[in-house]
C-alpha cells in the first residue's frame, strides 16, 4: 500500500443508526482500518454527522495530531460538505478529508452482511490509500450576481417572481407564450374551495407587470445558458409579435379591423373550442395586454397582399411587420425553472374515442366550457349545442398505465370532483365518475369528496375499458356507451351517456428535455426535472444555483406549486444574500515546464478554458473558466495537466487500495 | 380449534378462512405465466369490461386475479370462468399494469388439467385435449377427425346438431377425409417426446 | 426476396377458399410463394392450454423449417397461426431459457430457429409493402357502391402484431377502398368471434357471432370481409342457425378479403373459391 | 434483473467501477435510496466526468486484480460537461481493442450510460456484469503480471 | 585534460539486442578518442575478446560504468546482468530494450511455446522434419553441452537488477552518450538514482517543428504510404499515427525530421506509469465522431494498436505481457 510518512490518518465509521450497522459489521471494519498503514486512530460511532460526531473529530485531531480524516458513512453527495467543514473546524485543511460511501453503495443495496463488510473494507482501504496523497486546497470565493432569472410564467413562476422581487431583487421572468398565467388562467374554479381561478390569479398577474423589480419577457424563450452558480450568462430570444410592445395599449381596435371579419382559426386558449383572428390577444386578462399576429395565418405573411387594415386601425403606430427575433442577453446569479407540464394527449388513449366521437371532451376543454368567459359563456352545451343529460367523467386517463404514463397525476381525482360539481350545477345531468382509486390527500379534499357523494353524483369504481357508439338496445342508441366493471359489485356495466369527460393526466412538457440540457440539470425517469434530494432538497438541482418549482418537477396542484415556488425563492434569496459562493477547487492546471504545446488538450475543453500561448508555445488553463471535468488531464500525453482533488496519483492509489490488501 | 364454530361460520358464502387457502397458488401461477405481474394488479376491472365473454363467466377476470393471488385455488379452478377465455387478448393489451392476463388464463387452464379440477363434462377442456392429442398423433388437424373424436369424448348426441352443416361443407369440399398429412409423423412425435 | 407460405390446417380444409383466393391474388400480383415443406399444425390456442412447451416447440419447428428452406419471410394467412408464430418468435427472442431449450429440441430434427425468417401476414405485405395505390392499379371491376365491413377479429392484430393499429385497425379497410368499395366504420371490428366456442359453448358462441353480424348489418354493410378462417367459418356457417334461433335475420355475405380483391381484380369466381361458400353470395352489379 | 441465487454463490467478482459524479454515481445513490438489491461486486471510484478516466486507470485496475472494470457515464448528449462522455467513449473503443490484444476478455471491461434517474438500470448492469464475470471466472491477470516465468 | 586522474573503467554489454546500441557507441566517431582519453574499455563483447570468466574474476565494483544494452531474454542475459551489477559502480540501462524491453519485448505478446513452435516448426524457411527444439542441455559424445535457457517472459534490465540510470532510444543518440559520459568524467552532480538521463523532460512535440493546431478531429488513420505528407503539418493532424505527443524528446525528433512518424522509442516522461496507455489516451483524444460506428471506423484504422502503443515498452508496462 502506498505510504506517505507524514500522513496521520484518523478513520471513522458511522453506524447511521441501523442503516449501515445492520448490513456492515462496523466494528470489524474499524478494527481492520486500525491496522492499515498511516492510520493512527480508528473509531466507530452511531451518527458521525451529528454534533458529537463532528466534535469527536476535532478533539481527536488535537490529541492524536491527525492530519488526514476519512469518514465511512453515506454518500458524499449528501454529507461530504458536513465532514469537510468538521475537518476544517478541527484545524486542518478541509481537503485532507476523504469520504467512503458504505450506505448507498453498500448497506442499502446488499443482502449478505459478510460480503457487504468485505466491500466496506475494500472501500475504506482505498480511501485511506488515497487520502495520504491529498493536498491542501482553498475554495475559491465568487460573488453572486443578485439578479434572478425565472423561466415560466405560470402560477409557480409568478409566485416566485413576486416573492423575490418583494425582497428587493431584480427578476427577469421569461414566458414562452404571449401571456403569463399558464394553465391556471384557463380554469374556472379551483378545488376544493371553489374560488374563481381568475379572481385569485389576475391580481397576481398584474402585480408582476407593475412590479418595478420584475422585467417580464413574454413570448420569449431562453436560447443559451453559460456560466456557473452566481454568474450565469443567459440569452433570451424574443419572438416577434409584430407589435411594438411598449406602444400597444390593448385597445383591440386592430382586431376589429382585421380583414378577416369572422374569426377563423382555432383558439388555443379555448382549447380549440372557439375561433380567433390572425391578430389577437389570447384572452381578455392577458398579461401583458398586448396583441400579437400569428404569422402562420395572417394574410400579410402568407401572401404579402393584405391591405393591413389592422395596422391602419392602430392610432399608436404599434405595428411592425418587419420584426425579427431579437436576442437579449442577461447576467443573473440564480435561475428558477417553473416550466410546468403538459396535459396528456387524449388521442393516445384511442379506446376512449377522443377525436373519433365529438362528444368526448378532455377535462381542459370542459374547464373552458364551464368558464363564464369561455367559448360558450359558461353554458355547458355539446358541439351540436344540445345540453347533455348524462355525463361520464373518466379518471386516470393516461395515468397509472404502463402503456402511457405510469405515475398518478395527483390532481385528476380532485379536479374531476370539481368538474362533477360544476357540471351538475350547470346542467343538472346524471354524472358518473369512473375512478380506480379515489385520492384526496389534501386540506379539505376528503371533505370535498364527501360533499360530492351527497350531491347525487354517481361513483363507479372501475377503469373504463371502452367508450363506443355500439348500442345494444334503444336506450343506448345515439349515446356514447361506457363499458366498465363496477368492481365493487363485481359486474360489468354499460352506461350510456351524452358526454364523456376524460380526466387527462399531467406529463412533462414536451420541451422538458431541451430545457434540461440547456440548464445542465437532470430529469427523473419519467421526464420531470430531478430534484437534488427527494426529501431534503426538493427544489434544488444538481447544478448549483438552479432551482425548480411547480409541475415541472412532478404532478402538482396549485397550493403545492405555490408553496414550492416560495421554497425555491427562499433558496435563491439565501444564496444571493450570502453574497458569494464557494467553488469546488477541482480545477485543472498545466505544469508549464512539461507542456510540449501539442494542443491535444485544447479541444477537450467545452468551456474554452484552455488557450494556446503562441509566444511560449504552451497551453494554459484559465482557472475561472475550468469546471473541473478532468477530460483534458486524460488527454495529455506528457502528464503535464493535473486536476486538483483527482490527481493521477490519488486515483491510482485509490485503485491500488481497493484491490490490494 | 373449535370445529363446530368453524363449520357454522364457513357455511356462509361470504366467508373464507385463512386455513382453507392455498397460499402458494399466486406464486405458482405467476411463475407458470412467465413471471406475470399479477401481484401488481390494482383491481381496476379493465380486463373484465374489455372481455367479450366476461358476461357469461362465474367470476370476472379481475376477480379471478384477486382470487389467484389470495389463494382461492379451488374456487378459481372448479368453475367455467377460465375455460370461457377465448384468448382474444383484449384484456392483455388493455391492462394498465401490463399483466398478460391471457397467459395467466392459460396457466390456470394448465393448472386445472394438471390438478384435474375443472367442471365435469365441460366441453372446452375436452376439445382442447382432443385437439392436443390429434396434433401430437398426426402433426396436423383434420377437422372431421378432430370433431368426431371430440364429440365421442364429450357427447355424441350433440354431434347430430352439426350433421347437416358437416354434410354441406363436405359437399362443398371444405371437409375432406383425405387431406394430405405430414410425411414423417414419427419424427415429429419423437421430437415432442424428448 | 423469397416468400415462404405456411397455410396451416384450416386453409387446407374448411378455409380452403381462403387459400385458393389468396394464391390467385398473389399470382395476379406477381408474388411467388413456396409452401413450407412438411409443416405441422401451429397448435392454436388449445396447445397453450395444455402444454406451453409443446405449443412453442411445434410452432418453432415450422419456423426452423422456414429457416432451413432459406426464406426471407414466411407468409402466414391464418390469424391464429400468425399470432402463434409471433408469440413463439417473441418468447424465443426475449427468454434465453426458452430459446435454448426449444432449439435443443429442434436440433433433434436438424433444425433451429435464430430469428432470421420474418413472419408476415398477407395484409401487411399487400398494404404496407405493395401499397394501396399498387393494388388499385390491378382493379378491373371497381366495387362501386359496395359497403364493406372489415372484421379483423382478435389474434390478427393483438397482442404481438405491429403491422396494423391494434385499437383501430385499417389494413382491410384500405384494401376495400383500393378495390373501389366503401369501408363501413363500426365499433366491433376487433371484437372476438368466440373462436371454437361455437362447437363447445354453442349458445354463447352463437350469441357472440350474432352481435357482430347484427352490428355490421345495421351499419349498412353489404358484405363482411375477414382474414381469419375461424372468424369466417363462424360468421358464415352459423349465420343461418343464428338467424333461426334468435329470430332475427342477420344473414349477410361473409368472405375473405382475398376473395373480395379477386372479384375486383377480375379473377374468375371459380379461382376464388366462391362456389364453396355457404353464405348468401355477393351480387355484383 | 433481480439478484439470482447464482449471484449469491461463494465467489463474488470484484469490479472496479468508475462512475461520473453527475449521472452514474447519482444513479448508484438512487439505487441505494430505493433499496434496489444488487450483487456486492462493485467498488466505486467517483470521478467528476467519465472523460477523466484515463486508460491507465483501467489497466492499473486489471493489473492489481480487478475481475472487471465498469465505466459509467451520462447518456450521449447529456454529459454535465457537454461532451466528456464522448471523449470517454473514444478512449474506451480503442482501449477495448488493446485489452483484447493483451489477452483480456473484452467482457471484463464495460461502458454503460446510466443517467441519474436510472437506479434500476444500474442494478441491472451490475447484476448482468457480475453474472458474466462469474461465467468467465476470476481474473488471473494479477498473478500473471506478478509471476515472471523464466 | 586531467592526467593525474586515474582512467575510468568502462564496460559495454549486450543482452537481447540487435547490436544497434553497440553501433551507436561507435557512432560517436572521433569523440571516441575523447572518451578513451578518460576511460579504458574493459569489457565489450562486440569489440574485445574478453571472456565471461575474466569478468567474473574482476573485483566487485571495479568497473566504473557499464552500459548494458538489450533486454533480458534468457538465462545468459540474466546471469551477466547480475555479474555486471556486482562489478560496476554505475550500471546504465542503455537503449530502449534494456530500459523498457524494446522490440524484443514484443515477444511478450506470445508465449515461449508459441515462439519456439513458430521458429522451429512453422517457419517457411525451415527444414526440421523431426521438429527438434533447442534444449538447454544436450548429451553428446564429448559430454554435456549447455546453451542458455530461453525465458517465457522478456524482462527489462530493471526487472532483474538494480539499475542506476536509464538512457532511452533505439538506439540512443550518440551525442547524448558523449554528454552523459563527459558529465561523469567532469564530476558533475549526478541526477538521483533511477533517473532517465540523456534525454529531455518534455515530449517530442516540444522540439518538433511541424505546425500544430487544436484542430485534431481525426476520422481515420492512414499508414504513411497511403497519404502524401505535406511535410509541414503535424503528422497526427494528417492522420499519420505519430507517437510524439507521449514520447520523450531527446533524439532530436529524428524520425519526424525524416518525415516518418515517431514510433515511441524514447519512452514516456517521468511519472507516467504506463507508456502505452498514455499514448492510447492521447491518440484517442484526437479522434472525432460521436456514433459508436464512426468511432470504431477510426479506431479500426489503427493496425495492431497494442503493438503500436507498446512497441518499445511492453515488458516495462503495467501488464508486462499478454496475460492469457
Amino acid at each position: 500500500m502506498p505510504v506517505n510518512e507524514e500522513a496521520r490518518v484518523g478513520f471513522y465509521i458511522c453506524h447511521c443508526g441501523h442503516n449501515i450497522a445492520n448490513m456492515v459489521d462496523v466494528t470489524a471494519v474499524a478494527e481492520y482500518a486500525a491496522k492499515l498503514p498511516n492510520v493512527v486512530l480508528s473509531r466507530d460511532y452511531k451518527y458521525m454527522c451529528s454534533d458529537p460526531g463532528q466534535e469527536m473529530i476535532a478533539k481527536d485531531v488535537e490529541v492524536f495530531k491527525l492530519n488526514r480524516i476519512v469518514v465511512a458513512s453515506c454518500s458524499p453527495l449528501l454529507h461530504e460538505n458536513t465532514f469537510r467543514t468538521a475537518t476544517s473546524k478541527a484545524g486542518i485543511n478541509q481537503f485532507y478529508f476523504q469520504m467512503v460511501n458504505i450506505r448507498e453503495n453498500a448497506s442499502w443495496v446488499h443482502e449478505d452482511k459478510e460480503m457487504a463488510t468485505l466491500k466496506a473494507k475494500d472501500l475504506v482501504r482505498a480511501a485511506i490509500s488515497r487520502v495520504v496523497f491529498h493536498k491542501a486546497l482553498e475554495k475559491k470565493k465568487v460573488p453572486v450576481n443578485p439578479d434572478v432569472l425565472i423561466v415560466g410564467g405560470g402560477i409557480s413562476g409568478i409566485s416566485a417572481a413576486l416573492t423575490i422581487a418583494n425582497a428587493g431583487k431584480k427578476v427577469y421572468l421569461v414566458e414562452k407564450e404571449p401571456t403569463i398565467g399558464g394553465y391556471m388562467a384557463k380554469f374556472d374554479k379551483t378545488f376544493p374551495t371553489l374560488d374563481c381561478a381568475a379572481c385569485i390569479l389576475t391580481p397576481k398577474m398584474s402585480a408582476v407587470l407593475k412590479h418595478p423589480g420584475i422585467t417580464l419577457l413574454s413570448y420569449s424563450e431562453v436560447s443559451a445558458v453559460d456560466g456557473y452558480v452566481g454568474n450565469y450568462h443567459v440569452k433570451v430570444t424574443r419572438k416577434p409579435r409584430y407589435i411594438i410592445e411598449e406602444k400597444c395599449v390593448g385597445c383591440f381596435a386592430c382586431i376589429d379591423a382585421c380583414i378577416f371579419k369572422e374569426a377563423k382559426f382555432s383558439d388555443e386558449f379555448n382549447e380549440g373550442l372557439s375561433k380567433r383572428k390572425p391578430v389577437y390577444i389570447p384572452f381578455p386578462q392577458a398579461t401583458p395586454q398586448v396583441v400579437l399576429i400569428d404569422d402562420k395565418t395572417c394574410i400579410h405573411f402568407k401572401t404579402g397582399k393584405c391591405p393591413q387594415t389592422c395596422a391602419k386601425a392602430c392610432d399608436r403606430n404599434a405595428f411592425d411587420f418587419d420584426q425579427k427575433p431579437v436576442v437579449q442577453e442577461l447576467e443573473v446569479g440564480t435561475i428558477l425553472l417553473c416550466t410546468g407540464f403538459q396535459p396528456f394527449d387524449a388521442a393516445r388513449a384511442p379506446y376512449y374515442g377522443y377525436g373519433r366521437y365529438s362528444n368526448v371532451y378532455t377535462s381542459l376543454e370542459v374547464e373552458r366550457l364551464v368558464n363564464a368567459s369561455g367559448p360558450t359563456g359558461g353554458h355547458v352545451v355539446l358541439r351540436d349545442k344540445s345540453k347533455p343529460k348524462s355525463i361520464g367523467i373518466i379518471h386516470c386517463v393516461g395515468s397509472r398505465d404502463e402503456k402511457t404514463n405510469k405515475w398518478c397525476s395527483r390532481v385528476c381525482c380532485m379536479y374531476s370532483l370539481k368538474l362533477a360539481h360544476l357540471l351538475k350545477e350547470h346542467t343538472d345531468a346524471e354524472i358518473y365518475n369512473f375512478y380506480i382509486d379515489m385520492r384526496t390527500p389534501g386540506k379539505g379534499y376528503e371533505e370535498f369528496y364527501d360533499k360530492l357523494l351527497n350531491e347525487g353524483v354517481h361513483f363507479i369504481r372501475g377503469r373504463v375499458a371502452e367508450v363506443s357508439d355500439w348500442a345494444i338496445n334503444d336506450h343506448e342508441k345515439g349515446k356514447l356507451v361506457i363499458r366498465v366493471e363496477d368492481t365493487l359489485i363485481g359486474m360489468v356495466r354499460r352506461i350510456p351517456v351524452d358526454m364523456v369527460v376524460l380526466a387527462v393526466g399531467i406529463e412533462p412538457g414536451k420541451d422538458a428535455q431541451d430545457i434540461r440540457r440547456m440548464f445542465n440539470i437532470s430529469c427523473s425517469n419519467e421526464g420531470f426535472f430531478l430534484e437534488r434530494h427527494p426529501k431534503l432538497a426538493p427544489v434544488e438541482t444538481f447544478t448549483d444555483g438552479i432551482y425548480i418549482a411547480g409541475a415541472c418537477q412532478g404532478p402538482r396542484d396549485i397550493p403545492d406549486s405555490v408553496a414550492q415556488a416560495g421554497a425555491a425563492a427562499a433558496q435563491a434569496l439565501a444564496l444571493i444574500d450570502s453574497g458569494f459562493v464557494e467553488l469546488e477547487p477541482n480545477t485543472a492546471f498545466i505544469t508549464e515546464e512539461l507542456c510540449c504545446g501539442c494542443q491535444v488538450c485544447i479541444n477537450m475543453c467545452p468551456y474554452h478554458a484552455i488557450t494556446f500561448d503562441d509566444g511560449k508555445g504552451k497551453s494554459h488553463i484559465n482557472e475561472a473558466l475550468c469546471k473541473g471535468c478532468g477530460t483534458c488531464v486524460a488527454a495529455c500525453g506528457s502528464g503535464a495537466i493535473t486536476q486538483n482533488l483527482f490527481e493521477d496519483q490519488q486515483i491510482l492509489s485509490e485503485i491500488y487500495g481497493l484491490l490490494v490488501e | 380449534m373449535n370445529a363446530s364454530s368453524s363449520e357454522i361460520l364457513t357455511q356462509g358464502l361470504t366467508v373464507k378462512l385463512e386455513a382453507d387457502l392455498d397460499k402458494n397458488f399466486g406464486e405458482t401461477i405467476a411463475r407458470e405465466a412467465h413471471g406475470e405481474k399479477l401481484f401488481g394488479c390494482i383491481q381496476c376491472g379493465n380486463c373484465s369490461a374489455a372481455c367479450p365473454l366476461s358476461v357469461w363467466m362465474d367470476y370476472t377476470p379481475r376477480k379471478v386475479i384477486a382470487m389467484v393471488r389470495a389463494g382461492f385455488k379451488q374456487e378459481v379452478l372448479s368453475n367455467r370462468t377460465v375455460w370461457l377465455c377465448a384468448s382474444c387478448y383484449q384484456c392483455t393489451v388493455e391492462c394498465p399494469k401490463g399483466i398478460k392476463i391471457t397467459d395467466v388464463m392459460y396457466a390456470l387452464k394448465r393448472e386445472a388439467i394438471e390438478n384435474k379440477i375443472y367442471p365435469k363434462n365441460f366441453p372446452v377442456p375436452i376439445l382442447a385435449r382432443t385437439f392436443y392429442s390429434e396434433v401430437k398423433r398426426t402433426g396436423r388437424i383434420n377437422e372431421i377427425f378432430l370433431l368426431t373424436n371430440y364429440y365421442l369424448r364429450y357427447n355424441i348426441f350433440k354431434m347430430l346438431g352439426y350433421a347437416s352443416l358437416g354434410v354441406r361443407l363436405f359437399m362443398k369440399r371444405r371437409l375432406s377425409l383425405f387431406e394430405k398429412g405430414m410425411t414423417n409423423r414419427k419424427e415429429f412425435r419423437s421430437m415432442l417426446n424428448q | 426476396m423469397k416468400y415462404l407460405y405456411y397455410p396451416g390446417c384450416s386453409l387446407k380444409s374448411s378455409g380452403k377458399h381462403y387459400e385458393i383466393s389468396l394464391l390467385a391474388v398473389l399470382q395476379k400480383l406477381g408474388i411467388e410463394v413456396e409452401e413450407l415443406e412438411n409443416w405441422n399444425c401451429c397448435g392454436a390456442t388449445n396447445y397453450m392450454s395444455i402444454n406451453e412447451n409443446y405449443a412453442l416447440e411445434i410452432t418453432a419447428r415450422n419456423l426452423g423449417i422456414a429457416e432451413k428452406q432459406g426464406g426471407d419471410e414466411v407468409i402466414v394467412p391464418c390469424a391464429a397461426c400468425f399470432m402463434g408464430f409471433l408469440k413463439t418468435q417473441k418468447y424465443m427472442e426475449s427468454e434465453s431459457g426458452i430459446r435454448d431449450r426449444v432449439n435443443q429440441i429442434l436440433n433433434h430434427s436438424g433444425l433451429s430457429y435464430n430469428g432470421k425468417v420474418q413472419i408476415r401476414h398477407p395484409l401487411d405485405l399487400l398494404v404496407n409493402q405493395l401499397g394501396a395505390d399498387a393494388l388499385t392499379r390491378t382493379v378491373e371491376m371497381p366495387l362501386k357502391d359496395l359497403k364493406v365491413a372489415s372484421y379483423y377479429g382478435c389474434q390478427l392484430i393483438r397482442p404481438y402484431a405491429t403491422f396494423d393499429d391494434q385499437w383501430n385497425p385499417h389494413t382491410m379497410d384500405d384494401i376495400a377502398r383500393a378495390m373501389g368499395a366503401t369501408p363501413v366504420d363500426w365499433p366491433l371490428k376487433s371484437r372476438c368471434c368466440s373462436g371454437s366456442m361455437t362447437s363447445t359453448m354453442t349458445d354463447i358462441g352463437l350469441r357472440m357471432n350474432y352481435v357482430i353480424l347484427k352490428e355490421a348489418k345495421s351499419r349498412g354493410a353489404d358484405v363482411i370481409i375477414t382474414a381469419c378462417p375461424l372468424c369466417q367459418f363462424n360468421l358464415e356457417c352459423f349465420q343461418g342457425k343464428i338467424s333461426r334461433k334468435l329470430k332475427d335475420d342477420v344473414r349477410i355475405p361473409v368472405m375473405y378479403f382475398t376473395q373480395l380483391m379477386g372479384l375486383a381484380m377480375g379473377i374468375p369466381a371459380k379461382k376464388l373459391g366462391l362456389k364453396q361458400m355457404l353464405s348468401p353470395s355477393l351480387v355484383l352489379n | 434483473m433481480p439478484l439470482t441465487e447464482q449471484t449469491k454463490q461463494d465467489w463474488s467478482p470484484r469490479i472496479v467501477a468508475f462512475f461520473c459524479n453527475w449521472c452514474t454515481y447519482t444513479a448508484s445513490d438512487l439505487a441505494g435510496v430505493s433499496r434496489l438489491r444488487y450483487a456486492p461486486s462493485t467498488r466505486v471510484i467517483r470521478v467528476m466526468c467519465s472523460g477523466r478516466i484515463d486508460p491507465e486507470f483501467v489497466i492499473e485496475a486489471f493489473t492489481q486484480g480487478a475481475d472487471g472494470v465498469l465505466i459509467g457515464g451520462c447518456h450521449p448528449g447529456d454529459c454535465h460537461y457537454s461532451e466528456g462522455n464522448y471523449k470517454c467513449l473514444r478512449r474506451y473503443h480503442l482501449l477495448q481493442r488493446v485489452i483484447a490484444q493483451m489477452g483480456i476478455d473484452q467482457r471484463r471491461l464495460r461502458l454503460e450510460w446510466i443517467s441519474a434517474s436510472e437506479g434500476k438500470r444500474l442494478q441491472e448492469v451490475v447484476n448482468e456484469m457480475t453474472e458474466t464475470l462469474r461465467q468467465l471466472g476470476p481474473s488471473t491477470i494479477r498473478e500473471v503480471v506478478q509471476t515472471v516465468i523464466k | 585534460m586531467a592526467q593525474d586522474k586515474p582512467k575510468l573503467k568502462l564496460a559495454v554489454y549486450w543482452g537481447a539486442a540487435c547490436g544497434g546500441c553497440c553501433v551507436s557507441v561507435l557512432d560517436v566517431h572521433e569523440k571516441l578518442l575523447d572518451i578513451l582519453a578518460h576511460a579504458d574499455l574493459v569489457f565489450w563483447p562486440i569489440a574485445l575478446d574478453i571472456k565471461y570468466k575474466d569478468v567474473e574474476e574482476m573485483p566487485d565494483g571495479s568497473i566504473d560504468i557499464t552500459l548494458f544494452n538489450g533486454a533480458v531474454r534468457n538465462s545468459e542475459n540474466e546471469h551477466m546482468a547480475h555479474v555486471l551489477r556486482q562489478k560496476s559502480k554505475i550500471l546504465i540501462a542503455y537503449g530502449s530494450c534494456a530500459y523498457l524491453g524494446g522490440i524484443p519485448g514484443l515477444a511478450n505478446f506470445s508465449t515461449r511455446e508459441e515462439l519456439l513452435r513458430r521458429v522451429y516448426e512453422e517457419s517457411e524457411s525451415l527444414d526440421n522434419p523431426q521438429k527438434i527444439h533447442p534444449q538447454p542441455s544436450t548429451e553428446v559424445s564429448e559430454g554435456h553441452l549447455h546453451i542458455p535457457s530461453f525465458y517465457n517472459d522478456v524482462l527489462t534490465l530493471g526487472q532483474v537488477v538494480d539499475v542506476d540510470y536509464y538512457i532511452p532510444g533505439c538506439p540512443p543518440q550518440s551525442e547524448r552518450l558523449v554528454e552523459v559520459f563527459m558529465d561523469i568524467v567532469s564530476g558533475k552532480d549526478l541526477p538521483p538514482k533511477g533517473s532517465v538521463i540523456g534525454a529531455s523532460i518534455r515530449v517530442q512535440c516540444d522540439e518538433c517543428k511541424r505546425k500544430k493546431s487544436d484542430k485534431k478531429g481525426i476520422t481515420r488513420f492512414y499508414r504513411p504510404w497511403e497519404v502524401t505528407d505535406d511535410g509541414e503539418t503535424c503528422l497526427n493532424e494528417q492522420g499519420i499515427l505519430c507517437m510524439g505527443p507521449a514520447t520523450r524528446a531527446g533524439c532530436g525528433v529524428r524520425c519526424v525530421e525524416g518525415n516518418a512518424p515517431c514510433r515511441g522509442c524514447y519512452g514516456p516522461l517521468d511519472g507516467i506509469g504506463d507508456a502505452g496507455a498514455r499514448i492510447l489516451s492521447a491518440i484517442a483524444s484526437m479522434l472525432d465522431g460521436k456514433e459508436p460506428e464512426e468511432i470504431s471506423r477510426a479506431t479500426d484504422s489503427i493496425v495492431d494498436p497494442a503493438g503500436t502503443f507498446y512497441r518499445f515498452s511492453l515488458p516495462g508496462s503495467k501488464l508486462r505481457r499478454k496475460v492469457s
